[in-house]
Parts: structure tokens; C-alpha cells; sequence
């Protein structure tokens, strides 16, 4: 299995989300993250202080997926959360050895 | 605050007091003095109390009250550019009040034909307003500051615009809304005021009979700005709503409240303030304002009740917001009639308005798909209406309502004549007419002038990335 | 708010005023009148105004203070299950006052047995109030409008069961906690208010000695609600609790309070609003409203100042929560003392009842392991314990109090009998009793009653959920 | 709150109005009076009314508004630390003011060399106060309960160590700053409160015109606090900051505001409650208290807006922080001044006042390299020395402002000398060094007093981790 | 050594780290994320506008551990974690290949 | 490719992310966690109940970097983010098997 790290912008996750859902990606974990990159924040100023954070809001998407539909997701995700400005980040992916599904027990693909 | 139709008997209970307290020495003393030329009236100081306190009232609905119960309900990224607009529309308007707003509405406009419209330039500036200067309450030979009257007066025009920018929240730039607002409040707000509250007070009627506003003429009732206020800045936000265009991602995305909490904080400090608003509007201190407060604490919570029953019935769970905003229903509702009817009355309506405006914040506004952020339209317009009109009726005597004062005679008194339900009824939808139409067309052509000439809208990246930090560079947390 | 043992002072003062500002010519006239039938008093628009503010900042109190100062102690989740509760309840129980509630609590209950414990229903739906109508004070000769009364009465029947539902918070269904304050403030709050607080007023108390409420009769002291409001709430809560049961996962999982800033929000608009709680139940504005207010401001610093000491004893450190739960007690026990006291009694007031608030808050709470989760028990009943015995103390003119107006004068004087320690102490103590049991008893079979037909509690699963998103279908935050 | 010189024309007017109500029976009975010894007076019920509203309006100024106001603007790690700090400074002073703070401020110093700086300790632990005795105002015969005036100006007196804290926000411990305050009140507040602000009131001075305070003697104008209030705490805030040195990171680490949106509840909430603070220094409720409220409002209004702009051209964003300070700002300018200028000097005195303060707070800031971390001294000492000397002009009857009253005269009446404006500048300046110089070296000896003894610095860990969790054992929030 | 990733039921949190502290886990690192999956989230309505969210929150919990606890440490985690219903989480385990302690500079299994 | 997984003290970030960009890396993500260990937290106490809870504020650094400078990069963060307390954090390592830039679709090295 892979473990398919995306970072995205944050309003594009319900259409990446549905766009996944299409290729039968049942389910992924979200976090909400900063990101540090060639996109560069905004500036804030507060009574004359100024701020310029590199810290951009992201959203970063864990989805474990089945060997076969790696590279299917890996582009569905590019596709879907591509605007074409700076930022629009990034598709990482990991080895996963296993997976276990809590609830029953279930392990590996079937736990999915 | 337009020809109350109450204090007449008070102040015939006022100058039985006087009377009382001075004793029979003292009661022919006073007679003869009626008789001869009547002293020009002095301030009580009750009432210049009540008045301070019910202006600083209402600029606290404005601030914070108003600005959190809308800014709770954007989300996070636009939180700030709504706590923004609010206060600099009621730090500029304030600026426009003293300068030209108040001799606007609350001059005489002499005897042009414009006069019944707006008033004139006289006060420009307060020219004449003195610490000594008095203005005219609902009472014969009742007075108060006019300083205090312009402060009270000014706090309405405060509130007014700022309760537009509801209706077209998170998209919209705030230096064009700015030079909209100035225009708005100089060419809408201060002649409506005009039309519907001016006349020369109750000592001066009998003499200038004429020298009133155009609905106040019409013998419209508004106590406290149920048409002035509510229907006017309603009407201008569907107005808005429609020119400035849906929302990116309406629809689409769930834009969920960020923070019902600063919704329901607002939510009750504008019920707070509201009795500076409506039982300030008696402008003294006596048992009408008593009963003002009254209906407006009562039918504030027949309609919070209300509200959440239809939505208990509709949705299945009753909610916080339904609570608010039922209660915001009710208290816009009994704005107008907040004078005028009984505690039993405006139970009645409160129990009536959510219902209406809930049908039109969720049916209406789905059905027709413009996208009123935070349900103006919905709210203040409807309840407005529905409020202005049924007025008309609770007003009445029989229903526990205080009557409409005959002001041609000195001391005013009740008619002896039946109240004119139909009559009456007519007349609040003339008035209610006057205001959807003139606020409408009035604020559409400045809409357009603004977009036209600045732009009314952001940009959508800047949309997307939130008007806090790309219209005001500062983002509402940083926990 | 009860037979007020102070204002006579200031009436004789008054009355000396009015003399003095008619001038001789008028001083014979006026004491003709007296002998005389006296003339019908009129209200003073000074006294008006004052009441009408006191009004709306009790209701302040209730919303956003109390619903802040209980919410931002909860989880998160839970946080809008609490303020709409608040709002709900206050909207309810303001529907019920004016519609048979005031009648209950102010009206004469005859001479039947049942007299000294409920009023009549003569006032149903505010039958005979008119904005003439006029309500006693605790001055011969000064009235205030009726409809001012009955609104500021409005606000402590609304506050009172708010307050309970701190005890069992996290963890009551909505739609049963409605239904039993319906019952509650019907069969437990308005009779209280009239056994505690009901009297025909200084000027026919004479004549009618006889009619007036239970703990009235004995002589009990509560100038604001020391019985009526806090310990009557406290006890209910800690009833509730018990019923209820615990929290899910108390003991077990940390439930540190949400939000702190909310919290001390919440009891920041409860000390400001207090001041018309305790300074307004002197139903005018005089000097010993003026004793009032300043009690209630020192004895609040004292005990935030003792709290916070005892904890830094106990635990090391000064914290935000405990200053602000101590300014609550201090609030809470100078509640039945503000009139009758002086500044330095209030003072030891407050730094005494802290201590004692702290050790039921903590040790005692462990003790007995019940889950009163925001200590309605600990600070309110126990709070209001501690003031309402040593406010049979601290009126004693010797430690610088009001002392206690003879009544059967008029106007009312101060007895020349040295002031009664032992006596009065007893007194306050059976009031104490009376309170405790009828609110216990009434509290536990309602509770029974609700729990057994509609269920209080919800499920484990919603209650882990969050009530805001079960019951509400809501969520606070979005951020 | 300092001879004001404007009531003398409402007293007469008032006066008038006693004769008119009275009628002719009593004019000539009031005369003969008036030729015998005078009455003496008793409260009108109205001004009593007002200065009750006024007090907690101070009150709320503090907790929660400046609270807040402070607290958004640091990190969420420190939040409750600024919160705690302001709570119980208003406890713990408010204890002292009414044991021996009010005493040393409001008596008479007697004839000693000390008597222009201090008052004496007659009326320790308020002896002699009753619920009967009076306090003057500034107009002659006009008099309100003495209690009401206890804790009306007790409320200035918790406000403003409260102020102080802002400049060396976010590193302080807790215990020692409270050490510090408590010697503070006493060595700085209480005597500067004397030197302003101690007469005899308008009845009394002509029989005792040297029983003043010091900077009165000179005939500085102060109406509300410009001086003693904030000029005050913004210089023992610079000096504060300067002696406990930067927060660690500074100019390093980014410290953004944790929520502009507390900030913003805050600043609304001073705007709200400064009417009181303002509009309540005049004491009485007339047409002049009129004119103060409505020049705080439009002072405020005026400072927003040029606030903004100039932050507009400077940085090329309105910003809400900028809104809000430059409305704080305002009010600051126009606290001395409320009660002598006029609207449009009001106005004026706002747009001036925004500009210089934001140049202080930025460049002035930045190139110094001190760390007044909530910009005490850029707003309030700033502020207040701007208001101050503008006062000495806006004063003046020519532009629009309500001139200086002559108190040697009974009653007292606007003198026909024109006005002198270079004099009166050049007092106001002399007002401004005192409080300067008083305050700073006071309270430069006192914190280095503290620092010595018990260290104001907590580590630097403590700091790094928050104060939050480091001196009180709490976190703001848990969401 | 492994990379436990385990995302849980907020509620569970506490149980789970005792559980792994009997077992020897010296630390972990815990995140809030919003899982998506077969549970669905509440609906919630305001003023008549309904959003049926499918994020519902959890938690997300990183544990490093020495190979050989490994297996024992993800059957105590599905047995603590675990009640049965829809929404209990998945295990997933990563392979490390390396380790630093930063305040020591000890690296691999004696940096856990 | 390697994924570098840093766990620091908050206040670290800045020195952290400078150091950084001195060696190259062009960007992280990162995400705030609460960190189970050695370091134990501060105790609260509400109105007597006291909370000690073992949970430190940390920030999660993860970072994509080529195989070639994944060693020093390692060495960079541990010597900026240490300080010699106890709760310094961990530098932990996995292997990335793919990389992908939404923006423009490079992949691998190209995408970081
Ligand atoms: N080397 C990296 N390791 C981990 N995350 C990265 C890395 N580089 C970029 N990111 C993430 O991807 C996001 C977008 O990258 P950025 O360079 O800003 O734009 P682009 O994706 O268009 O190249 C960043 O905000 C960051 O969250
Ligand atoms: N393929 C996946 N990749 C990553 N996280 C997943 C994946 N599937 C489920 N999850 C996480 O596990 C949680 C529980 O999964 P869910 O399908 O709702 O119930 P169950 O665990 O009972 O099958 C989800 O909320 C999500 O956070
Ligand atoms: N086995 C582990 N797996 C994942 N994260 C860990 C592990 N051990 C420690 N951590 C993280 O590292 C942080 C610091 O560890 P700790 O034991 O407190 O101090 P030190 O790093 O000095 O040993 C913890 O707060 C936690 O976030």
C-alpha cells in the first residue's frame, strides 16, 4: 500500500475530495498545516508593525491506498487541485507496510 | 419619536403632579400663570438622564452589539472587514450627523415644496444648539436638551447604514462601501427621517399645523424607526445583494458561522440597547416609556420563542441562531408599534413575525437564490413590515394599545371618535410604501454610481483569500 | 425590594426638600394637604429613569453575563447548549411573568390560608396596569410607574432558574429542561418571591398589616434576593445534580473550562449589571441607593480579594478564575445586605464569604463527589447562606447599617429600641430554612417528575458528541 | 470634576425653572429664602440617577473593556495574565480608595505646607458618609448623595494604575505588580487627584478660595482626567516599560495580536462606557453634561477616521486596529476637554490627535527601541498632552466652546474679560509638567522600589512559556 | 524502526496512552485532524441552511518505535481504541530509517 | 527522496526554517501537535481541580529533501532546534517514493 501525502490549497479539498471519492478512495485523514515555500504570505501590520509570515494556510491530505490506484489518485490530485499559481503545493509518496482497520481487525488492503 | 400618541395623558398627569406637589397655594398661582403667556419649559432632569443613558444604549447596539452578531456569522478570514465597516460607518456618519444630517432632517424645510422631504441648512454645523437650547419631547411643556436630542437622534443614523452591509458581507471593498455610505446616509437616510419623524413638537402643531414631514402628515405611525430604520436599511441590503452579486462558492461551499458565540453576544446586547432605541424614543421619562420597555423586552422573547418552534417543527432541533435571530425579529417588529400597543399586543406580534421572517430567510431566499449573507431582507425588512403595519392595529385602544393623541388642542387628549383600524392600517402601508420605494430607488442608483465609478467588488483571489488580510491586513486571530 | 429599612431617612429628607424648595408660602399649604387626604403620589422621573436602567442591566446580567460567565466554563462542545438555555429560559419565564407570573408574586393573596405563600390571579395578563398605574416603594409618598416594576421583577423571576442550570451543565436535554423551569418558577420562584417579598407598601401597611408574604411577616431581610434568587437557584441546582448525575467521564477526563476570556467577560457584565440588581431594588434613587451600589462594588473587590489569596494559600497560585468566581460570591452574599449595610460591614462580607465559598467549591465538592459542574451550589446557595445571616448583623446602625425602619409610622423612623442581634439573626435564619425546603422539596419532585416522563438526560453518545451539535445542530466555533 | 465653568449658566437657568415651576405664590417666598440662610440642598433624584448610570459605565471601562481592549493585543499564551492584572487592580483599589484613597483625595489638606497636595485623613474608612450627606457639584445649590460621589470617582481611581500595565504587557509578575499599585495609588494617583481636582465645591470656594488643590490654584482645566488620568498612567507606563526592559524576542519574534476581535469589543466598550467617564464629570444631568457627551462622541468619531486615513497613506491599508486606537485615542484628547469645547472643537481636537499619536506609536517607537508593548504612552500620555493644551484654546466661547465660569460670584457667571488664550495654554502646560514630573519620578522610584525587593521580572522560561500557565495555572483557552 | 501512524477517537486518547505506556512507548505525537471515511459527520443547520459535513474529528497519533515492539504496539492500540462502531480508525505502520534525539544527538532506537 | 519529520519547541521555527534556506531546502509543512514524552506539562487548576497534563505544544516539521542533502539537513535542524531541556524533540527519517509539484506536474527531485 501508499501512503499518499498531498498538501493543497485549502478551498480545493471539496473537489478533490469528490474527485477521489470517483476512483473509489474511500476515505483519507486531513490536517490543517502552514506551508513554508516559494509562495510568499501576506503582509499584516498592526499599528506599524509589520509581519510578513512565509507560513501559508494549507491543508495537507493522508490517503492510504491500494498499489493498483497509487498512480490513478497521485493524478486525479494533481488534476484537481491545480490552478496553475504559486502554491498550489505538493503530492508525496510513502511505503505503507501495513494497515489495520480498528473497528474490526481487518488488516492491509481490506482494512481500507 | 414621531407624533407620539401616548403622553398626553401623562403630561395631563404631570401637570396634575405639579399641581399636587406645589399644593392650593400654588394651584391658582399656576392657573393664572397658564393664563398669561406660559413659561417657556425647562428640562427635567429624569428625563436628560434617561436620554444620555439611552443614547449611549444605542450606540452600544452599534458597537460592539451589531458588528459581533454579523461578524459572528461571516467566516474567520472576513470577520474583521465587518467589525471595520460597522465602525467607521458610525464614526463617519456621526461626523456627518452634527455637520449636516441633523438640520437635514430635523429642521423645518420652511415652506418650498420640498419641505415635506427634507428640512433645511439652518442648523448647519448645530449653528443655534446651545447647552441652553431645548427640543421638544411628545408632552406639551416637556422639553430636553437639544445637545442630548441631537446625540440621541444621531446614534439612529449611526445604526442604520451600518445594518445594510449584512446583506452583501464578505464581498464587498470597504473604500467604495465608505464613499456609498456618505452618499446613502445624505440622500436617503437624513429625508426619510424627515419625512416620517419631523414636526415642530406638540406645543407648536396647533400654530404650523403643516410644517411636518411628508408621512408624518399622512398620519403614519412609527414609534422608533420601524420604517425609518428597519425597512429603509432592509430594502437597501436586498438591493445591494442583488448589484454586488452572490458570494464565490455559494452554494458550493458550506460557509458555516465561524463564531456563533460573538453572534449571541451581539445578539444581546442589541436587545439591551434596543430599550435606549425604543423606550428612548419616548424621549422622557414617564409610564409610556415604562410600557415601551415592556413590549420591547416581550415581544423580543414571544418571538425568540416563536422562531425556534417553527424551526423546532421545520428542521427538528431548536438552535441558538434560530433563538437570535428570532429575537432580532421581534425586537425590529415592535420598533415601530413599541409606543403604541400593549405588552399583550406585542406579545402577539412577536409570536406573528418569526414565522414570516423565517419563511423568507430560508423558502423566500432559496427560491428566488439571492444570496443575503445575513438575511437584512429577511429580517429587517419583513419584520419591519410586518411590524409597521400591524401597528395600525395594536395601537388600538380596545387592544390594550396607548391611542393615537389629538395634538390640536392643548393639552393633547384622545379622540372621542372609534379608532380607525382600516384607516389606520392603510396609512401604515402608505408609509411603508413611501420608504421601500424611495430607499429602494434611492439606493440602487447609488450602488450603481459606486460600482460604476470605484467598484463595489474585490477581486475574487482577494475574495478567496479573505477581505481581513487583503482588504485591512490583519487576520481577526492569531491564537 | 422588601420592606426597605432605610429610606425613610431619606424620605424625611424628601419631604424636608420639597418643603424647603416650595418655600414657607407652600410649607403650611402642604401640611394643610397633609392633614387632609394626601394627594395620590406621581412618580419622580429621576426615580424612573434609574429604574428603567436597572432593568435592562439585570437583563444584561442574564444575557450575554451569565450565559458567558457558565459558558466559557464548559467543553466546547457544549458551549452553545449553555447560552441557548440562558436565552430560552429568560425568553420563556419573561412570557409567563406578564402573563400570570406578576400576579402570583405582587398581588395581594386575600385572606385566605394560602395568602402568606402565593398572591391572586387579579393581575392576570397585567389586568388593570396602565401607564398611569403606579407601584410602591419602600418611601411613604414615592411611587414608580407600574409597568417599570413590573419589568425590573421581569428580570430577577428570568435570571433565577438561569442560574441553575450551571449545576448539571453538559449534560441535560433542551426540550425537558424548558418544561421543567415552566414549572419551576411557577411552583417554586413566584411563591418564594411573594412569601420573601410582598407587601402592600409603606403607606398601607398600617392599615393592612396582615397582608403580606410569609418571610415578610417574620421580619426577614432580603433587599435583593439573597433567599429569593441565590439560595433558592443554589439549592435547586444541587437537587438537579444529584438527580441528573454526573457528567460522562467525570473524574476521568479533564474538563478544563473552554474559554477563560469568556468566562471573565461573563462575570465582568454580571458586576456591572448588579449594580441595578442591588442598587435598583431600592426602587428609587437616593442616597441609599447610593450605599448600595457602593457595597455591592467593595464587597465584590473584597471577595475577589480573598479568593484569590486563599487559593494562592491552598494551591500557589493567583488565578483569573478564582478572583472572578470570588467577585461572584461577593456579588451573591451582598445581595440580601446592599441597602442595609454599610461599606466596611460589606466589606468583611466580603472577604468572609470567599473562604467559605472555596472550601465547598473544593473539599466539600470532593467530598461528596457530586458533579455540580459549575458550583451553583458552592457559590450561589452557600454564597447567599453567609449574606443572608450576617445581614441580620451588618444592618445594625452600632457597624455602621441602615437599621431597620419602623413601618407602622408614617413615614416611617428608626426605633429607638437598640437593634436586636440575636433576634434578627434567628429571623434571617428561618428564612434561610423556609427557602432551602420549599425550593428542595418543590426542586426534587419536578425534577422527578420531568426525568420520569420526558427523560432530562440524553444519551451517552450524544452527551460525548457534544449537546451543541446533538441537541442544537450547531457547532460554536468555525474557525 | 475641576471648577467647571459652564453650570453656573444651567444653574441660573435652573434656578429660573424652581421660580417658573413654583409660580409667583413662590418666587417672592423662594427670595425671601434666598435673602435668609439658603437651604441647604438636597439631591435632585435625576442628577442622582445619571451619576449611578455613570459609575457603572467607569466600572465596565475597566472590566471588561479595557481588559479586553489589552488583552486582545497580546499573545494567547498571556491573555489571562492582562486580564487578571486589570480585575484585581480594580479590587484591590477600590478597597484602599474607600479606607483611606478618597480621604487623601477629596479633603481638605487644612493650611499645612502639604494642603495643596494631599488631602488629610478625616474621612478614613469613609467616617463620616451617610446615605444623607451631600457632595457639591459644580453648580451652586446643586449637590448629589456623597456615597454616589465616593464611587463614582472611585471608579477613575481603579482605571488608571489598570492603564499602566499595557506598556510592559507580557512580562511582569503577577505579585509584585500588585505591590506596586497599591504603593503607586498612594504616592502618585491619590495626590495628583488632589492637586486637580480638590475644591470646596461653588458654594464654599468663595469663602475659601485658597482651599484648593495645587494645579487648581493655578487654574488648570481638567474636566475629566486628561491629567490626572491619562497623562498620568502614560508616563508611569513609559517609565515602567523602560525599567523592566523588552519582552524577550522583540523586533526577533512576530507578536501579532492574538484576536483583534476581543480588541475591538474592548475599544466599543470604552467608547460605550467613556460617556460616563465624561459626560458623568459634569456630576449633574443637564444641557452642559449634553454637550460633553456629544463632544466625546464626535472627538472619538474624528480620531477613527483620521486614524485610518493617515494609516492609509502611510501603510496603504484601513486597518480595524487602527479604527479602534485612533478612536481610544480620541477619547483620551477629549477627556480634559468634554465640558468646556464644542462640538466642532471636539472634532477638530480628534483629527489632530490621531496623526501625532500614530507617529509616536511607530516612528517615535521604532526609533527609540522601547518596548511599551500596548502603546500606554503613545496613546494615553500622548493623547492626553495633546487634549490637555488644546483645551486651554477649545475652551474659549469664540470657538464654540462653553468658557471659564467665575466662581467668585454667586451664583457663579461667565466673566466679561475676553478670553485669554495664551494664559490659559501656558497653565495648561503648567498642569501637564506637574503631572509629568509627579508621576514619573514617583513611579520610576517605586518600580525600582519593587524590583529591588521582589523582582518584576519572571524567567525568562516563564515568559517563554506564557504567563498564562506560569503565574496563574491556567490557559485562556481549551478549544 | 516504525512509524505507527494511528488515527483515532478523540475520546480515546487518554486509555491509549496508558495502555502504551505499559507496553514501554516512552513518547508520541499527537495531532487533531478531520477524518473522512464511512462515518458520516452531523448535520448542522443554520437558519435553515443545512451542511451535512463527512469530516468528523480525530485524532491523529505518530508513534516511533523499535521493530520489535511494533506488532504488540498496534494490537494494544486496536484493543484500546476500539468500541465497535463505525469510525474507530486505521493503523497504518511506516518504515524509519532513522532517528535523532535533538537534545542529545542520540540517534536511532536509543533516541525514542 | 527523503521525508524528514522534525518535532520542535515552538519558538524554534524561525531559527529552524533560516537555517534551512541557508542549505537549500526551498520548503516545509508544518503543523502544530501536542507532544506525549519525557517532558512533563504544566499543571492547571480550575477552582481546585487540577489538571496535569503530559501534553507539550510542539510544532511537526516535515520536509521533502533529495537523498543527497537529507544528512545535513538532519544536523542542521538538530543543532538550531536544541537547547539541552528535556523536550528538545526528534529528527525522524522515512524514504519518499515519489514526488509530485501540482502546479506544473514535475516529479521527483524536479518537484521539491
Ligand atoms: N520540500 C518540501 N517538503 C514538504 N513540503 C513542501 C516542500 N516544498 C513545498 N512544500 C509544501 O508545498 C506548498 C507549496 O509549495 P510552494 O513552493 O509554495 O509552491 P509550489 O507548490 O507551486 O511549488 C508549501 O506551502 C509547503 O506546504
Ligand atoms: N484510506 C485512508 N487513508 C487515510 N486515512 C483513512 C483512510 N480511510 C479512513 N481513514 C481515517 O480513518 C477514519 C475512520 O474511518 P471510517 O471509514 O470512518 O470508519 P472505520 O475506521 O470504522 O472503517 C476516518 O475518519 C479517516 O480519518
Ligand atoms: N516515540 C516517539 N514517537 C513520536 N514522537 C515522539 C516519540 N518520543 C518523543 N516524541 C516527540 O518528541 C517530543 C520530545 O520528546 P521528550 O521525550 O519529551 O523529550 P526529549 O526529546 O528531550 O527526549 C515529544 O513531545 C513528542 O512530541
Amino acid at each position: 500500500m501508499k501512503l499518499i501525502i498531498a498538501v493543497i490549497k485549502p478551498f480545493k479539498l471539496d473537489e478533490v475530495r469528490e474527485a477521489l471519492t470517483t476512483v473509489g478512495v474511500q476515505g483519507m485523514t486531513v490536517s490543517e498545516v502552514k506551508g513554508f515555500g516559494r509562495q510568499k504570505g501576506q503582509t499584516e501590520i498592526y499599528r506599524g508593525a509589520e509581519y510578513t509570515t512565509n507560513m501559508v494556510p494549507k491543508l495537507k491530505l493522508e490517503i492510504v491506498v491500494d498499489d493498483a490506484v497509487a498512480a490513478q489518485v497521485i493524478e486525479m490530485i494533481q488534476q484537481t487541485a491545480h490552478t496553475g499559481s504559486i502554491g498550489d503545493g505538493k503530492i508525496f509518496t510513502l511505503e505503507v507496510t501495513g494497515a489495520v482497520r480498528i473497528r474490526t481487525g481487518e488488516t492491509n488492503e481490506t482494512a481500507l | 419619536m414621531n407624533r407620539n400618541t401616548v403622553t398626553g395623558a401623562s403630561l395631563a398627569l404631570l401637570g396634575g403632579a405639579a399641581l399636587l406637589i406645589a399644593g392650593p397655594a400654588l394651584a391658582q398661582a399656576a392657573a393664572t400663570v397658564a393664563a398669561a403667556t406660559p413659561p417657556a419649559p425647562v428640562p427635567n432632569k429624569g428625563d436628560t438622564s434617561w436620554m444620555l443613558v439611552s443614547t449611549a444604549l444605542v450606540l452600544m447596539m452599534s458597537v460592539p452589539g451589531l458588528a459581533l452578531f454579523y461578524g459572528g456569522l461571516v467566516r474567520t478570514k472576513n470577520m474583521l472587514s465587518v467589525l471595520t465597516q460597522v465602525f467607521m460607518i458610525v464614526a463617519i456618519v456621526s461626523l456627518l450627523w452634527v455637520t449636516y444630517g441633523y438640520s437635514m432632517a430635523f429642521t423645518s424645510g420652511g415652506t418650498g415644496p420640498l419641505a415635506p422631504f427634507v428640512g433645511s441648512f439652518d442648523k448647519l454645523f448645530l449653528k443655534g444648539v446651545t447647552s441652553d437650547s431645548v427640543a421638544a419631547t411628545f408632552s406639551n411643556g416637556v422639553v430636553i436638551p437639544e445637545y442630548v436630542y441631537v446625540a440621541f437622534q444621531m446614534t439612529f443614523a449611526c445604526i442604520t447604514p451600518a445594518l445594510i452591509i449584512g446583506a452583501f458581507a464578505e464581498r464587498v471593498k470597504f473604500s467604495a462601501l465608505m464613499v456609498f455610505m456618505v452618499l446613502w446616509v445624505t440622500v436617503v437616510y437624513f429625508p426619510i427621517a424627515h419625512m416620517v419623524w419631523y414636526w415642530p413638537g406638540p406645543d407648536a402643531l396647533k400654530a404650523t399645523p403643516t410644517d411636518v414631514g411628508k408621512a408624518f402628515s399622512w398620519g403614519v405611525l412609527d414609534f422608533a424607526g420601524g420604517t425609518v430604520v428597519h425597512i429603509n436599511a432592509g430594502i437597501a441590503g436586498l438591493v445591494g445583494c442583488l448589484i454586488i452579486g452572490k458570494r464565490t462558492g455559494h452554494g458550493k461551499e458550506a460557509m458555516p458561522p465561524h463564531s456563533l458565540v460573538m453572534t449571541m453576544i451581539g445578539a444581546s446586547l442589541l436587545w439591551v440597547g434596543w430599550f435606549g432605541f425604543n423606550a428612548g424614543s419616548n424621549l422622557e421619562s414617564n409610564g409610556v416609556t415604562g410600557v415601551a420597555f415592556l413590549n420591547t423586552f416581550v415581544a423580543t422573547s414571544a418571538a425568540a420563542v416563536s422562531w425556534v418552534l417553527v424551526e423546532h417543527l421545520a428542521k427538528g432541533k431548536p438552535s441558538l441562531l434560530g433563538g437570535v435571530t428570532g429575537a432580532v425579529a421581534g425586537l425590529v417588529a415592535v420598533t415601530p408599534a413599541s409606543g403604541y400597543a400593549g405588552p399583550m399586543g406585542s406579545i402577539v406580534l412577536g409570536l406573528l413575525v418569526s414565522p414570516v421572517c423565517y419563511f423568507f430567510c430560508t423558502f423566500v431566499k432559496d427560491k428566488f437564490k439571492y444570496d443575503d449573507a445575513l438575511d437584512v431582507f429577511g429580517v429587517h425588512c419583513i419584520g419591519g413590515i410586518v411590524g409597521a403595519i400591524l401597528t395600525g392595529v395594536l395601537a388600538a385602544p380596545a387592544l390594550g394599545g396607548q391611542g393615537i393623541l389629538d395634538y390640536t388642542v392643548i393639552p393633547a387628549v384622545l379622540p372621542k371618535t372609534p379608532y380607525d383600524y382600516v384607516g389606520q392600517v392603510i396609512t401604515q402601508c402608505k408609509g411603508v410604501l413611501l420608504t421601500l420605494a424611495w430607499s429602494g430607488i434611492g439606493s440602487a442608483i447609488l450602488f450603481v454610481l459606486v460600482d460604476k465609478t470605484m467598484g463595489l467588488r474585490p477581486t475574487i483571489d482577494a475574495e478567496r483569500e479573505g477581505l481581513d488580510i487583503t482588504e485591512h491586513g490583519e487576520r481577526a486571530y492569531n491564537y
